[in-house]
């Protein structure tokens, strides 16, 4: 994830929700929060009631994945899969900070997540969907085997189960530990949205702050419609690698989601509050339209659900 | 940095993956092609110099062929942006892909950059969508491909040319989910530390293979720059035969073998990765080559 | 100008759809369609607000809309850039065109356009290949597709979105090569000789009908601006009984429907032109709608 | 065509090789020519010689359609069709200078050429392909009804037949005389090149000074291959419109065939002497790409052809 610890440093504005440095802030965070935008102290029940939208100033503050999935799916519809599959380390990684393998239980213990993707089936206002969520507190939600692993079977139960794919996107890019394994999720997630593409299937992505390199690069971009946050930083990368290659000064609102619609890289900037509406009214859209029987380059629709069962690696919960 | 008679180490073929006087992709063209055309453009805003496509005669067979471009001097490498390319760049090779397709011109491409251009005009334009869209066409594609990392294979700007049926590398070529000085500054706070960290990520083509991430090592009797003509010709030789063997496979006027082709193109990459799934605590390490696996 | 009870002239109906107050694209979706979801961006460069698009349901089925939009005031006019879309705007039609293809969404055309912008910004960025790769997409789309020229049609800007299965055009709007001041500026050498230029160029409803350019004039019981619901219901009627009669012709869930769609889209623009074959001294005006056939 | 009277005035770098005012010119200009570049007085006869390219400066002249033909084509191989097509009036078009009937007719004995495009068979360097191409001196090639005729009945027996096309395009834009009509053929050209395409067979475009308009704006650019002549003016508006409308100077070099080149728009720039090289190259590769017997959308070969010869208006010369 090269462009991961800017977002912590950059500017005061981006506050680490669970910093990797080993030291414990979850005590006193739990009550009380500063809003990175205004600086406001927020009360972290009165956040949670709110959507983490500050009060006072409308900013987005990060969710974790599964309080994305507690505020768009509907209660009690969330099933997840393949919460058994964990990363290790293939590469024997050690990094100036000690090994990967340790990194990786730390962030595990302090993280309460296995991975940086949670995924499964669900239902928004009734509609069943697939949905993958990225987690920034697992090593700022950087793209490794078991996150693109999780991902491609998430997609592929999609094609089989012939339900739209939501995919919510945040991260630091490909995770590093994992060397060129991570990289190759990029070819492996995209691919598989290929094929549910040529199912008929929609791809709905919604990209949150901060979203970045291979993440960017790869399946949240490859998406029928794309939906971001307000305020959410989304580029390829990142800004102080940017400032420091092109010994420029970035222009004011440089790869905001606001930024990004004027450049026509997305669909809509829709408020938190409003997210739920828009995902059903394009879902409903999407699966009205979903009538083919064949999808347009002529591949017939059972050989290709044979096709991603055979892949599949194996059964969903 | 001298070739030694003992295996360069990780850093050590950075440094000759980076060489100034390595084989180029245009360079593997003029030596293995006829009647190249270079065709430019992406039709909406620019020409990359740093990504070159057109179509060559290879073996008196018509194909469509992308790489990377660095310049021979720093003149051209200024022209050629050091061969890190821009959203126009992939752009372009999105549209060559396209017409591939049409024709049913088979694929090769050549991979040789530090990673895809980061600046401000890039983000503008979308550098991370261009790429994406790049590995969509790739991933889908109808005709048979085949790349070559034939010297730096630098991230999301490689990849976005690399996702073919075969994916070779030569001996000395390098390809890494991002540079060895980006991963040291990062993980060690210290760019000094690339060397280590050139090792521990696993960036070589022997190691790549052992993962499964790629398909073949091309040897360099010497490396490419001592004697670029003998690097080039393994090259060719290796991709004749893959590419033999895919037409062979998926013959172009087999309507049928497109799909099969892109199955087989999706369980190439699908199976890349490493986890342990905690019901049987085992590892999905890719098995294609028999090798890699490994038990945490 | 007001509307006499005699038909209005040629140059009087340019006046007509081009009234600030005529009922423009978004407020035809927002009368006719529920749900509407508009999609932003080219995905390479910018979003061009002054052509708009979307998801939108219609009786119960989605349909992708485009349309040109103009503003309701000076302030929307300058950032709608007064309906001239940038090849940006082309661009993002022909991505949604694309998308309705793939979702087998029929689609449905709002035109209403002084033209393609004409600037140095478009220029670079190809406003030529932007319009005609719209051309091509629409040429050859896999689902059905109306459009209704509500507004003005200004020369292949129009156009760019006006390839459809069945093109409606409302009673008072326009539909030309160019607009009758630019036609007289070169042709008379006198932009205030419009109003004349406007009657020679045959622009009106009734005389493209005539001409076998548009299938159908829908009725304005009075200028739109003036009674703008009527206006829509009337091009709601129209829309939905063309669309229901391709949509049972050509069945999406019919893929020989496909090739039947497209061969039956070519067949109605191949033919319009008009032309003699010195063999025989004959015409080729279009017989489509049995009449506009002339002996020279 | 809107474009085409300010390229006959603009910056006195263009000169009319044949004046649409009535006067004739032709005498003093069948010996000598001057170079609207580097303003030396060609010898007519040696700049036939040297591919109408100026010896001096290297600027490249307009060429009439059937010199161009004469030029890229094997001598003898040319095999002209639809030269009986002719235009009319069907609007009964007058404008301050009298009736279009009268202008076609004043034309036509003044150029020699019935239409603004000839079409048909030939060979280039052994290799058969449809050829099309426009008349700068016919009403500046502004496309019309025969124009837009004669180019679809050319590009349905290139399906026909499975010969490659090229097109040399040169044109004002749409013929204004011929309102709606003249626009039309944009989308009927294009349509038709979208069968050949879905047929696999590939469009080669060659575009000289100076091309705009509406022939810009479709199938000129609708190609596999776009090659330009060096020094070619190529846009959609008119350099004077756009001067005129936006109140700004033109960049140095605007909407030359190197601007084009530099901003994406087409493939190749290729000067006159090498123009036959490049176009056997693009042949013979597309050719030989060319054994697909099944488009890329799953369209049979066969039920094109039959369709296309259905559409198609007679026999072919
Ligand atoms: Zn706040
Ligand atoms: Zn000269």
């Amino acid at each position: 994830m090269p462009a991961m610890r800017e977002f912590f440093h950059r500017r005061g504005k981006f506050r680490p929700q669970a910093a990797d440095d080993g030291a414990d802030h979850q005590i006193p965070e739990d009550l009380w929060v500063k809003c990175p935008s205004c600086g406001d102290l927020l009360y972290s029940k009165e956040l949670d009631h709110n959507a983490h939208v500050c009060p006072k100033c409308g900013h987005h503050l990060r969710m974790r994945a599964r309080q994305r999935i507690a505020h768009l799916a509907d209660a009690g519809s969330f099933r997840e899969w393949d919460a058994g599959l964990r990363p290790h380390d293939p590469l024997g990684f050690v990094d100036g900070t000690g090994p990967y393998a340790a990194k990786l239980e730390a962030t595990q213990r302090k993280s309460g997540e296995p991975e940086a993707l949670v995924s499964g089936q669900a239902t928004i206002d009734g509609r069943p969907l697939t949905i993958a969520v990225a987690d920034f507190d697992f090593l700022g939600a950087s793209m490794g085997s078991v996150f693109g692993e999780k991902l491609v079977r998430a997609i592929e139960r999609a094609g089989e189960r012939r339900l739209p794919l939501l995919t919510v996107s945040a991260s630091g890019g490909a995770r590093m530990h994992e060397g060129m394994l991570s990289l190759m999720q990029m070819a492996k997630t995209v691919a598989a949205l290929d094929r549910l593409g040529r199912a008929g299937l929609p791809h709905l992505a919604l990209l949150t702050d901060p979203c970045y390199g291979g993440v960017t690069a790869s399946y949240a971009t490859v998406a029928d419609a794309i939906v971001a946050e307000p305020g959410a930083l989304i580029g390829f990368a990142g800004p102080r690698v940017i400032e420091q290659i092109t010994k420029q000064k970035l222009p004011e609102g440089f790869q905001t989601a606001e930024f990004l619609i004027e450049h026509g890289m997305i669909d809509r900037i829709c408020p938190r509050d409003e997210l739920r509406g828009l995902l059903v009214s394009l879902v409903d859209h999407y699966t009205r339209g979903n009538r083919r029987p064949e999808p347009p380059d002529e591949r017939p629709a059972a050989a290709l659900t044979a096709v991603l069962v055979g892949a599949g690696a194996g059964a969903a919960g | 940095m001298t070739e030694t008679a003992a295996s360069p180490t990780a850093w050590e073929r950075v440094k000759l993956a980076r060489h100034p006087e390595r084989p180029h992709a245009l360079d593997y063209l003029a030596e293995l092609t006829t009647d190249f055309v270079e065709l430019h453009g992406d039709r909406a805003f620019g020409d990359d110099r740093a990504l070159v496509g057109g179509l060559a005669c290879l073996d008196g067979r018509t194909v469509m062929v992308l790489g990377h471009q660095k310049g021979e001097n720093t003149k051209e490498n200024i022209a050629r942006n050091f061969g890190m390319a821009r959203p126009e760049g992939y752009r372009k090779a999105e549209r060559l892909l396209r017409q591939a397709e049409k024709f049913g011109f088979p694929v090769v491409t050549l991979i040789d950059t530090p990673g895809a251009e980061p600046g401000i005009g890039s983000e503008e334009r979308g550098q991370a969508t261009a790429i994406a869209e790049s590995l969509l066409r790739m991933a889908g594609l109808a005709v048979p491909s085949v790349a070559v990392v034939i010297g730096e294979g630098g991230s999301g700007g490689a990849l976005a040319i690399g996702v073919a049926d075969r994916v070779l590398m030569l001996e000395n070529a390098v390809y890494a989910v991002a540079s060895p000085e980006a991963c040291a500054a990062i993980l060690w706070k210290d760019a000094a530390r690339a060397p280590e960290a050139a090792e521990t990520m696993r960036i070589t083509a022997a190691e790549l293979h052992r993962f499964g991430v790629i398909d073949e090592v091309v040897p360099e009797p010497a490396p490419a720059h001592e004697q670029p003509k003998a690097a080039i010709r393994a090259t060719g030789d290796a991709l004749r035969r893959h590419l033999g063997a895919l037409l062979a496979a998926y013959p172009p006027d087999d309507p049928a073998a497109v799909e099969r082709l892109r199955d087989a193109r999706y369980a190439k990459f699908r199976r890349i990765g490493s986890w342990r799934d905690a019901g049987e605590v085992r590892l999905g390490l890719p098995s294609q080559n028999g090798s890699g696996s490994a038990t945490g």
